[in-house]
């Protein structure tokens, strides 16, 4: 999984590391915003602070030209709900006046198992369709990842981009220090777009998207810090952040829980095979002790839209009987079950599980197929 | 018979003093698992259940003969294990440990391709012949002695299948899980084939799930080198583009590769039936040994 | 015949816009070497001397067939310029540059382990195969057409040795020299093997100095797998212990390896005469040719 | 070739990467040393600033207990004559207590063209003795300079070497630090020995010796700065490093020039061979223009020892006019030439060179082996 710098913080790593970014301020409000916009000089751009893609069209950037512009967008903009995202933060930037847009990135190849450094002069539109449409259009160079990014592949890249001779140089270098921050700080993805060229061949990064590999974020302690800042989302996914838990919320009313990626995602296929919605993907992971299994029911009764839970463990280093005493721990606070629960134990300790659990408060289900069944009917029962 | 792993296998411990590593030397042993050795720096001369421990492999390696590790050493110093291991000569290492950083694995991939030690994992529950020995987490009780080899991405979906077959009375060669991670060792490729060349294997099941394209690599080479019927399971049809589930390779990336219907297509291509259930793997399975 | 490089090499000259690139590029061409592309980063488009220049190797091979490249690029970008031509699958690339960091060039020697390209030097003047093509630095007037293989790590001395062979009317199949750095890419016995191979090679000069083992290591060879005769010189032999004369190979340790005595002794035990003096090394080759 | 640090700068260097090591000050006159060792507290060591081996053998390390001891050291290191260099410094260090003595290295194997990091528990006494005659006692692992050294590879050598468990860990750590330094700093040798071990198993670099890649300067600005400090040697090998020459002074009365280290090489070992004495290596290398060639010979004639010159070159790149040019201009300046020259010129442009050559100056010879007969036989001119 990996942890998303915003806007704000990305630049300020890049910056850092000597690639050239606009002018710019992080603004809470709108005066903030506006006194920022008169200290960097209009035009400026007002750019909502929030995890999302697409936040231009959805209206999340403006340029403005002036005091009045600057303080209708800067309050449109605060405070705007952006794809389910709250605003409360806009970055003010110097607005760059550009001839063209590159676009420059270094990812993890799995299917490699490598990093590869891209570069491509169709930048500023999202790169994914780039990929898809005109594949050539992007130059992709593969890193040795114990030699590191050599100058020459760097200069290659740019080239067989077709990047104008005049900027070659200094593209290479943007992209060389790019490298040299993913691999730092570990990146996952570490990318620009657009890199702005000036009329005056310059080139400045416009954007910046900057992700963390979250399993290296113990060795990159001022990033974690940064995630502090840089956590968002709504209500449940910050609790599941909390809990640390892998959590995705979905659009259905069954509520999920299991241990291992690949059994909650079959467990959600079932609820779909038996006709019911998944409401969310929940892995409480390995060795999950009572605790853990509470807070994830809490989690998931947290959910309006739940109305039943399916809770499908097998146990390998969970324990069965730690399962069932964590939920009956979370059960037995209330006066009533909110929401109905099935239950299927396999694997290590499953009997001493199902002695442990307290079937007053839920429905035990022998098999998988059974406890999806049975939970989809409760969820459907409810619904009618 | 089986693959990678069996009673003669000699099994050095990489964290056999701390909690987990010691737990599952114990379980491993119980199950029938001939661990000859633990190796933590520091911690050479000591005794764990009876295990002479190590500072580094290499002794393990010169005293005790191992001739393949299995890895629980905690994540930030897992990659670091995992080329002490490369660099053992050992034949097999197995890494079971979590959360290693991705930079550190693609390293490792590096030294693999340079070494003959085979890596499973890391982030996988190991693998385990039937009857013989385990290597990592799996609870052995599930498993039954036969004729299916098994390879899977995830952990406790294995098990689920596995229990499927046991259920039924269908046993296993090997089963081998390599794990969730965007960067490992063995492949299904790698898997597929040794059990291709298993004579006592006589169908398989792969259980793959979305995101990357290792299934549809599988599903190419089963067209063209696998004779050993397969039947598959993919996890993920429900889940939503573009949200990442769990396992760092799980991700629906939105684009045409990589999603359930990309495997299930590619896999049915090569003549491999993809289950809804995992009790349809079951059945499949039971058809190809009828 | 000849070994590495004939008039069908097709040679790609790395800083062909740099004075040394340019005044050595145009050497070769008068020579009659086939001078296909130059490559500098910055420079494509240009043309130097008629050839045309390009970004990067890469391209010179896509649109001019390069199979081989010369490198005269300044030592703190050689190590880059290396690893550049070693990725662009040349078959040989040969690099003239001399003071490049050692450090550099072990992770150079690291990579070339991983490629099929043949590198020769660095900090050496090259090679050539009289009257067809010369790769590097070396006055081709001095050179004959002929039988004798050389190769050498040192470029004057080489000189010195050809000139008393083609003052003879001894001439030479090809002569190659290898470099004095302590870490380079093709070695004595690399060459050796070349022109034990090569039907034309009827005798073989080889030109030592102190500092080292190649020498010894080359000796063995000899021993082993060379039926060509050859002739050794050993350059050093009144070089007090622990002083560096030069060339960084050139030093010698205090110890019994290294020294002009253990190479000689190796190489008289492996049947190879060494001549006192650059002529005695020419007398031995006559008589071989006898 | 490699620059040599001094003890004091190696160990600053390495104190500030984090290796431990004894408190001290660097002094230049006797009352300094006096005012450090008080400043450190007795006992301290005096130890000459000089570069080279065997210091403590010839006088050049004194251990003192009170002032009076400080004062007559000081008195008698400073300025003493160590082997031919001039000591003008001493380093005045706390005395550490120790119970035992290890080595820790790293060097570049030549013969595997990848570095090597070397671990023993004979440290306190020359290591290439130890090398010869208990090659067991040195532990060696090997780095993949991609990767670098990894943690296991620290580890390995230092348990392989036998070190006690009770600093392994410490030991590990100097020797993953000291790979650091070695690599980040072109090293060509980075080497303590002895690394004390102190009764509660603390360890510390009692001497520190840290050899940096020549060619490797023009990016380490900070250690090429401490090399103008270090600049040590006589007169003549000073003078050498001014003119940028590949030098080396012997005891013979033959001054020798040429262009190449194997061909210079082998015109010393045609003097041995005709019966004379080699007094000099002097290598001008490629492509040497005629100041060049003027300063060479400038150079041998500085050696008081010389009595005939032979210049020997044979053109690649060097042209033969640039050289007869530079022996010219060499000579027009001496209404006497104070010693003989005989000069072989071949290769490139030599028959230009010979035209050039004023033959009232210099002998000319066809031959490398009559220019060294004839310049062997001046020499025993001269000495009769």
């Amino acid at each position: 999984m990996a942890m998303k710098l915003h806007e704000y913080q990305a630049k300020q790593v890049f910056a850092d590391a000597g690639i050239p970014t606009p002018a710019s301020e992080l603004a809470s409000d709108v005066d903030g915003a506006v006194a920022a916009a008169e200290e960097i000089g209009y035009p400026v751009a007002i750019k909502a602070q929030v995890q999302v893609g697409g936040r231009g069209k959805a209206g999340g950037i403006k340029l403005v030209e002036d005091e009045d512009e600057a303080r209708e967008a800067a309050d449109e903009i605060l405070g705007m709900d952006l794809k389910g995202y709250h605003v409360d933060r806009v970055l003010v930037e110097e607005a760059v006046d550009f001839t063209n847009e590159l676009y420059v990135g270094i990812t993890m190849d799995r299917g490699e198992g490598k990093p590869v450094a891209m570069v491509s002069t169709k930048g500023g539109v999202n790169i994914e369709e780039v990929a898809e449409e005109d594949p050539d259009a992007i130059a992709r160079e593969h890193i040795d990842p114990a030699f590191g990014m050599h100058p020459y592949q760097a200069r290659k890249a740019v080239y067989d981009a077709g990047v104008d001779q005049s900027i070659a140089r200094d593209v290479s270098s943007v992209l060389t220090t790019l490298y040299q921050l993913w691999d730092d700080r570990d990146g996952s993805d570490a990318e620009i777009n657009p890199l702005m060229v000036t009329s005056d061949d310059e080139v400045i990064a416009a954007d910046a998207v900057m992700n963390i590999d979250e399993d290296a974020l113990f060795r990159q302690p001022e990033l974690a810090e940064m995630e502090e800042e840089a956590a968002g989302g709504d209500e449940l996914e910050q609790k599941a952040d909390e809990y640390d838990f892998d959590y995705v919320r979905l659009d259905g009313n069954v509520g999920i829980i299991g241990n291992g990626a690949g059994l909650v995602m079959t467990t959600l296929d079932l609820v779909d095979h038996y006709g019911g919605e998944p409401a969310n993907f929940l892995d409480v992971g390995g060795g999950a002790k009572a605790e853990r299994i509470a807070n994830a029911l809490d989690m998931v009764f947290s959910d309006d839209n739940v109305d039943s839970v399916v809770f499908n463990i097998f146990g390998g280093i969970t324990r069965g009987d730690e399962v069932a005493r964590g939920i009956n721990e979370a059960l037995e606070q209330f006066d009533e079950i909110p929401k109905p629960v099935v239950v299927r134990l396999a694997g290590t300790n499953w009997e001493e599980g199902m002695e442990i659990l307290n079937e007053d408060l839920v429905t035990v289900e022998q098999t998988l197929e059974d406890a999806v069944q049975r939970a989809v009917e409760y969820a459907g029962e409810v619904n009618e | 018979m089986s693959v990678l792993v069996d009673d003669d296998t000699r099994v050095v411990v990489q964290g056999i003093t701390g909690g987990e590593g010691k737990f599952h030397a114990q379980q491993m042993m119980e199950y029938g698992t001939n661990v000859v050795a633990g190796a933590v720096p520091g911690k050479g001369g000591q005794e764990v259940e009876g295990v002479p421990v190590y500072d580094t492999v290499h002794e393990a390696v010169e005293e005790e003969n191992a001739d393949t590790s299995v890895i629980f050493v905690p994540p930030a110093f897992a990659g670091d294990a995992v080329f002490e291991s490369l660099d053992a000569d050992l034949d097999l290492a197995v890494a079971i440990t979590e959360g290693i950083p991705t930079q550190d694995m693609a390293r490792v991939n590096k030294r693999l391709s340079e070494t003959d030690t085979r890596l499973i994992g890391p982030n996988c529950p190991g693998l385990i012949t039937p009857g013989e020995a385990k290597l990592g987490i799996l609870p052995g009780n599930i498993f039954a002695e036969g004729n299916v080899g098994l390879v899977s991405r995830s952990g406790t979906l294995t098990y689920q299948v596995v229990d499927s077959l046991t259920n039924r009375g269908i046993g296993q060669t090997t089963a081998i899980g390599i794990g969730g991670d965007p960067i490992i060792g063995t492949d299904f490729v790698d898997a597929l084939e040794l059990f291709e060349d298993d004579p006592d294997t006589d169908a398989i099941v792969m259980c793959g799930e979305i995101g990357g394209e290792d299934e549809e690599e599988a599903a190419a080479f089963i067209d063209d080198y696998v004779d050993t019927p397969v039947a598959g399971f993919i996890a993920g049809r429900t889940a939503p583009p573009g949200k990442r589930m769990g396992h760092a390779g799980a991700i629906v990336s939105g684009s045409g590769t990589g999603t359930a219907e990309s495997k299930i297509n590619a896999l049915n291509d090569a003549g491999v039936p993809v289950g809804d259930t995992p009790e349809e793997v079951a059945d499949h399975i039971e058809e190809f040994l009828a």
